[in-house]
């Protein structure tokens, strides 16, 4: 059974100058222990997926519908109250896009991660206690724990940031583009992080990124988002050596290699705004195999077990 | 081949406050000797806070060094005053990382391409505006006049970087730095800027310097590779050779941290450099690599500051590691 | 594009709209009172108690009388200098002078007065004949007056009222009362002693018939015709006024030496939009320009105008402003000038910070790559981009302007040649109006001052949107 | 940066601020005359008394009016007087530091004193209570209603504050109290017109208190007026953009409790600027409080600042003029340093 199954998951946003069809129809699950690494380039709906799994909704959000399965129970019809309380942090943790901005300023490091903890009834030795363990376990030094954000330097955040997910012990972690404001080195380290603490505490992942690269270093199976919709998910072999799905086919091949003289490609044109998506295929207007059947919506065909591709040119596939 | 572009010894100090009525230098670019070939296109590789961007503005002269000289075409620019400079701004160019604050958000895509023309007094108005056309032209910005009215908010990332491009075109520089010209906007149109770069370099005979942090691309659109570590050139050479095999072990550790999309990596560790690249106000002595370094040999690297030194034919390592020219093997 | 949109994006709102028409109402109204008022209005009116003399004292406006069931006088004071009709007679000529007020209130006016300004003659002294005509068509003859001869010595042309003028107080005239108790007599058939009409007034007779044995008030069309016969055709007359006392003047009442606050607050107008623009002008001008010099050119200018501007930024305005204001006299300008000098470093901390950020722009590093001069980069990317704010500060520094003047006037370092809103303020606030609930004098001219603040507020807040995303963008 | 800099930098500001305030108070008295004839005035006043009590001792009028003017010129050489103005700015600058100004013309404290000083410290208290009441109803009701108004943007009550605020921005507050002695005191009779005690005043002290309570409820309610909705506003703007920073998301992702985001994660990251606001509004504060004290006779400095300008006091503006500023510069530093408590990125 899948600890995490989204089904025709729908979140859109009204603004000034209209409807931002930000997800739209998205459905995937993570097994538990798994890796799910969510792709897309900016402004395809990567972020808006994991706020809406944590229930983190703006304000100004239209629709929000579909189903959000946990463990078995479903999350929609739960009150906001009752999730808050029992779910958030303590079953679903979430690791934001840029430590520098998660990280309150004016409260000391230990704080900011003991906090849910504390709140939730724990003492607070036993609190400082726990926190001083997980900061030792993300490979921070435990003085750590009374320094204020802006006296860590950006990897430093970064670890305490991911230390501050995993108090609660939950089973699912949500990564945001963990590492994308950090220089290469950094990252690394940070990757290795991440790779040791789903081995060692079995953790279920989702990993949200528009580095297919990176994503690699941690996924076992990918979803490929693109407008607001994913047009192609299966598993790491599958979708990082043989992509079936044109769109998953070009970004692989725009992705600069270091180790092999393959010379990166492009797509052209641009991605499409969330306002107002091409009919049919999303992809379709950037697409080299365009044809006729493109200008209406293609099915999600499943091409094995592990694969599935939305795309018509698999028409002939079944 | 004669050099274009010319550094040497060229420093670059910042004066930073910190602390009551204390005054710190952060060594932005210290001591680095470097040139350019005409025609060909450098990259320059560094981590935020190398001083790459700091050295690529230094080319272009925006920056006064602090010591050092910088050669342009054989001629000394390094202490020419501002009007003294008009026949090198015409001939230097640049293209910035961030597609929206580049272009300014008041003027359209034509008033934009016209400010070079305007500045040099380059040709009438109808002059101009054939030169603005065939410019969009060039860039792929296509209809040109439907292009050359818009205001930079109504562009995608990749075409006002394409402006961008557009406009350091305008007066056939032979010079272009380029700084993280695609670091912000998406992989999928990454490439198709720098294909389009380095069709113009083969058009116009442009020198590039290109500055990024993705050594990755580097390899891909450089003729040579400059690694830069805290202000110091530490590895310099060709693009292909660096990559194939580098030398000094911040490369080394570098390159090997780059991700490639690879279903194995997720067996396996990355390898990773320890630690986190200090402030320039707080370089080690020495050589600024050890603390952080897999190959640190105490008493030699925490004392004598390694020099660049020409270990092959065209490859430059600063490390002690390399005491001397390697035979050919 | 851009620079038309803000004024499009102005009137796109609500508040825009409405602060953009109040601001043509108001500068109307200037216009109006520039072109019609002296220019040395405060001195030689306003200030001076001969012109308000025939004006009632702290009488609340005439519309008041809406309010109440008892409609009371209406003080009206009416001037001619050009006869209605002149007759030629054999010997003579007779100007005539006809004052006409259609008379509705309940009760009797409390006064009539005459004045009559320059008469020039040459051979016999001008001859007045005052009568009055009610509109029950009856009429008598009020009064009779002729202009004093020449004395021994004096030559012809022969000058009388011309520094002070002849003012008669017709109610109180011993022959105006003989008159009126023969005409009570004659016309009305209502026998009155001289003596009743000297202590009641003539008033209550002349404005009313008899009904069942009372006196009612008569409403209608009165004339006073005033006829002044002249027996050389060189001879002439200069101005008549005739007033007839009431408790109720105008359209905004009097204050308590009579001045018409209509005339003073109309004034105020022009005043206030003066100081405002001005003021608001001017320190923008200099904080954005220091703002960035300072931002931009850096260096040692860069320091001493932060040092400078931190310092005046920080001293608290009104009580440095009452000791300028006390210390250097009371004068609009210097006022003005000690606002600027206090308000620009606000500014200019903005505009610096401003400048740096557009400064570290890429396209500012782009223009200096293409090799534009500094000048060229504020001109054309550094101050578009700041322009919208510079100007809807400019627009907010107005109202702080004028509540500033307006505090001033209170504190009485009002400027006294130039009269405004607060100084009005300060002499209904001194004179006690406030506690004898002269609310006419109180009320009109602070809702002004508010008005024409809020004007320039609405059309900042107006400005808002226009200005507040490109902010934003900065940030 | 470290405390001790910014304290120092900010220290320095104020300090030059009054340095500034002074060096305009003595060179503008310098330059125009006023000075001198402060000064002179002093001399004669001096002289007066002298010659009462030489007058005692000395029979001889020659004799007398010999030693008066040896006397006067001790005197005048004193106060430097037979030297030119600029010469004397140190001293001029001792002289209103230590308000050692003189006396005033026409205006006595309570017990009879005409000395400057006297007179304004004798009024200071006055103004400091009311001041501070209204700066601290105003700090209540504005950071009570902002925070409530942060959480419903757009709402109609949180437009309605919005142009509250803007308006207050066009309203002069000493208009605003006229109209309320106007509506309050002359036609409903509900409190009194002015002043701080009523005559006679009640004898006992807790009668006394309410007394000037009583009194201080139309004054106060006029600076709390016309500044509340500013204030207000400002504190929701402010409450607002924390709450949009994203380290307030992940508080709520954590699953906290909303009250502990709002408390831990917004107000007090929020504070430090909201303090900030407090600082800017406190010059506004002390010219409200002259021209409240003024509309409302309340026997404080503000109004002493009127009764000196009608009375063409010099002494007393001047003194005044300076211990406003005073007043206004130890606040300031005290909200700084309040500040840097509440900031932590300033304190290391």
């Amino acid at each position: 059974m899948p600890i995490l199954d989204v089904r025709n998951l729908k979140l859109h946003y009204s603004t000034e100058r209209g409807l931002v069809h930000a997800v739209d129809d998205v459905s995937f699950s993570i097994k538990e222990g798994e890796a799910l690494g969510i792709v897309g380039e900016s402004g395809c709906g990567k972020t808006s997926i994991a706020i809406s799994i944590m229930r983190l909704l703006p304000r100004n959000v239209a629709v929000y519908s579909g189903s959000v399965s946990f463990d078995g129970g479903e999350m929609m019809q739960l009150p906001a109250e009752e999730f808050r309380s029992s779910i958030r942090w303590k079953k679903i943790a979430m690791v934001f896009q840029g430590a520098m901005n998660s990280l309150n300023p004016v409260l000391r490091a230990g704080l900011q991660v003991a906090e849910p903890l504390i709140a939730n009834g724990t003492g607070k030795s036993e609190a400082e206690r726990r926190t001083r363990e997980l900061l030792h376990l993300v490979g921070l030094p435990t003085e750590v724990f009374s320094r204020f954000p802006h006296e860590l330097s950006g990897g430093m955040k970064q670890r305490v940031v991911i230390a501050m997910s995993l108090i609660m012990n939950p089973k699912l972690l949500i990564l945001d583009e963990p590492t994308s404001a950090l220089d290469v080195s950094i990252q690394a380290q940070i990757m290795n992080l991440l790779k040791k603490l789903k081995r060692e505490l079995k953790l279920s992942t989702l990993f949200i990124t528009h580095d297919i690269a990176l994503a690699s270093d941690i996924c076992d199976r990918f979803a490929v988002l693109y407008a607001g919709q994913i047009i192609e998910s299966g598993d790491a072999d599958h979708i990082l050596l043989a992509p079936e799905h044109p769109y998953t086919q070009k970004l692989l091949s725009s992705t600069p290699r270091l180790r092999s003289e393959y010379k990166p490609d492009f797509i052209s044109g641009a991605p499409p705004d969330l306002m107002t998506p091409p009919v049919g295929c999303r992809f379709h207007p950037r697409c080299p195999y365009v044809f006729e059947p493109c200008k209406t919506d293609p099915p999600t065909y499943s091409l094995s077990e592990l694969q599935e591709s939305r795309c018509w040119l698999h028409l002939n596939h079944q | 081949m004669k050099p274009l572009i010319n550094l040497q010894n060229v420093k670059m100090y910042f004066q930073v406050r910190s602390g009551f009525f204390r005054i710190q230098l952060a060594k932005a670019v210290d001591d680095v000797t470097l040139s350019i070939n005409r025609g060909e296109t450098l990259a320059l590789v560094g981590e935020s806070g190398s001083g790459k961007t700091t050295l690529g503005r230094l080319t272009l002269r925006i920056l006064d060094p602090t010591s050092g000289r910088i050669e342009f075409d054989g001629q000394n620019i390094t202490n020419l005053k501002e009007d003294e400079l008009t026949w090198f701004r015409r001939r230097a160019q640049a293209i910035f990382q961030d597609p929206y604050s580049s272009l300014d958000p008041f003027m359209n895509v034509f008033q934009i391409l016209e400010e070079p023309l305007k500045i040099h007094n380059a040709g009438d108005p109808r002059e101009r505006r054939e030169r603005i056309l065939q410019a969009l032209r060039e860039v792929r910005l296509s209809p040109e006049e439907e292009f050359a009215s818009k205001y930079p908010y109504m562009l995608s990332g990749g075409q006002r970087q394409r402006v961008n491009l557009a406009r350091a075109l305008m007066l056939k520089p032979e010079y272009i730095v380029a700084d993280e010209p695609v670091s912000m906007i998406d992989v999928s149109s990454r490439a198709e800027i720098l294909e389009l770069l380095r069709e113009l370099q083969q058009r116009y005979g442009l020198t590039i310097l290109y500055i990024t942090h993705d050594i990755a691309t580097a390899k891909h659109f450089a003729d040579r590779i400059a690694v830069m570590y805290l202000g110091r050139i530490v590895e310099y050479g060709s693009a292909a050779e660096i990559v194939k095999q580098p030398l000094h072990p911040y490369t080394i550790a570098l390159i090997e941290a780059v991700p490639e999309p690879d279903p194995a990596n997720r067996l396996r560790e990355r390898s990773s450099i320890a630690g986190e690249q200090p402030s320039p106000i707080k370089i080690p002595v020495a050589c600024r690599f050890h603390p952080r370094c897999r190959f640190f040999m105490p008493g030699k690297c925490d004392v004598i500051d390694p020099p660049l030194i020409e270990v092959k034919k065209g490859r430059y390592v600063a490390c002690h590691l390399y005491p001397e020219p390697m035979s050919d093997a | 594009m851009l620079r038309r949109s803000v004024v499009k994006e102005l009137l796109k709102t609500g508040s825009g709209r409405v602060g953009s028409i109040f601001f043509l109402v108001l500068i109307g109204i200037s216009i109006y009172v520039v072109a019609t008022y002296p220019l040395d209005f405060g001195v030689r009116s306003w200030r001076n108690p001969a012109v308000w003399a025939d004006y009632p004292k702290a009488a609340p406006p005439v519309w008041t009388n809406l309010l109440s069931n008892l409609r009371s006088a209406e003080h009206q004071v009416l001037d001619k200098s050009q006869p209605t009709q002149i007759l030629m007679g054999e010997t003579s000529r007779t100007n005539v002078y006809e004052f006409r007020t259609n008379f509705l209130s309940d009760e009797p006016p409390t006064l009539i007065s005459f004045t009559l300004a320059g008469v020039t003659f040459y051979e016999r002294s001008p001859l007045l004949n005052i009568r009055f005509i009610r509109p029950d068509q009856n009429q008598l003859l009020l009064y009779s007056f002729v202009v004093p001869g020449p004395t021994a010595g004096e030559q012809a042309p022969i000058k009388r009222y011309y520094e002070t003028p002849l003012r008669v107080a017709l109610s109180n005239e011993r022959s105006a009362i003989s008159a009126v108790a023969d005409f009570s007599r004659s016309s009305l058939g209502v026998d009155v002693d001289t003596a009743q009409l000297t202590r009641e007034g003539i008033l209550k007779i002349l404005f009313s018939s008899p009904e069942a044995g009372h006196f009612r008030i008569l409403k209608g069309v009165y004339a006073v015709q005033v006829a002044v016969e002249l027996y050389d055709s060189r001879d002439s007359v200069g101005s008549l006024r005739l007033v007839l006392g009431g408790s109720t003047f105008g359209v905004l009442g009097t204050d308590s030496i009579g001045r018409d606050l209509a005339v003073g607050i109309l004034f105020g107008f022009p005043v206030a939009l003066f100081i405002g623009l001005v003021t608001s002008t001017l320190t923008t001008l200099v904080g954005a320009f220091a703002g960035i010099v300072s931002g931009y050119f850096g260096g040692k200018t860069d320091t001493l105008i932060q040092r400078v501007s931190d310092i005046l930024n920080n001293i608290p305005l009104l009580p440095i402003l009452i000791f300028l204001a006390f210390i250097f006299g009371q004068n609009l300008f210097v006022i003005i000038f000690v606002l600027i000098a206090f308000s620009w470093p606000g500014l200019t901390v903005i505009m610096r910070s401003m400048v740096l950020q557009i400064k570290s722009e890429q396209f500012v590093e782009a223009a200096r790559v293409l090799g534009a001069s500094r000048m060229k980069i504020v001109v054309q990317h550094i101050f578009p981009q700041t322009a919208p704010y510079v100007l809807a500060q400019m627009i907010f520094l107005a109202p702080a302007a004028i509540l500033a003047e307006a505090a001033l006037s209170f504190l009485g370092l009002g400027d006294p040649s130039i009269p405004t809103w607060g100084q009005i303020l300060e002499s209904g606030f001194r004179s006690g109006a406030v506690y004898v609930g002269f609310w006419w004098w109180i009320i009109p001219p602070g809702l002004l001052i508010i008005f024409t603040a809020m004007t320039f507020v609405l059309i900042a807040l107006g400005l808002e949107p226009a200005v507040n995303p490109r902010l934003r963008r900065l940030r | 940066m470290g405390v001790a800099r910014v304290l120092t930098v900010r220290g320095a500001t104020l300090f030059g601020v009054l340095v500034a305030v002074l060096l305009i108070l003595v060179v503008t008295l310098g330059a125009t005359g006023v000075s001198d004839r402060l000064l002179n005035a002093q001399v004669s006043e001096t002289l007066r008394e002298q010659r009462q009590s030489l007058a005692q001792t000395i029979r001889d009028p020659d004799q007398l009016e010999k030693v008066l003017e040896s006397k006067k010129q001790e005197l005048l050489q004193f106060y430097g007087l037979d030297r030119p103005w600029y010469q004397r700015l140190p001293d001029a600058i001792i002289r209103v530091f230590t308000l050692d100004l003189g006396s005033a013309r026409t205006l006595r404290t309570v017990g009879g004193s005409s000395k400057v000083s006297e007179l304004i410290f004798e009024r200071l208290p006055n103004t400091i209570i009311l001041v501070t009441t209204a700066l601290a109803i105003t700090a209540i009701i504005g950071l009570w209603v902002g925070v409530r108004l942060a959480v419903k943007v757009g709402s109609r009550l949180d437009r309605a504050v919005s142009y509250l605020s803007a308006a207050s921005n066009a309203l002069p507050s000493w208009w605003t109290g006229i109209i309320f002695i106007l509506i309050f005191s002359v036609q409903l009779h509900l409190l009194p017109i002015g002043g701080i005690f009523s005559a006679p005043s009640p004898s006992d002290i807790f009668g006394k208190v309410l007394d000037v309570v009583w009194h201080a409820i139309l004054p106060i309610l006029t600076l709390v007026a016309i500044s509340v909705g500013g204030w207000t506003y400002s504190v929701r703007t402010m409450v607002l953009n924390t709450a949009q920073e994203e380290f307030v998301t992940a508080a709520r992702a954590k699953g906290l409790p909303e009250s502990i985001v709002m408390r831990r994660h917004i107000l007090r990251v929020a504070a430090p600027p909201i303090a900030t606001s407090l600082i800017l509004g406190l010059a506004g504060s002390l010219g409200g409080a002259i021209l409240t004290e003024t509309v409302f006779n309340w026997p404080g400095m503000g109004r002493l600042f009127y009764e000196g300008i009608l009375s063409f006091d010099e002494a007393v503006v001047v003194g005044l003029t300076f211990m406003f500023t005073v007043i206004y510069v130890v606040a300031r530093f005290l909200l700084e340093v309040l500040y840097i408590v509440l900031d932590p990125r300033v304190r290391y």
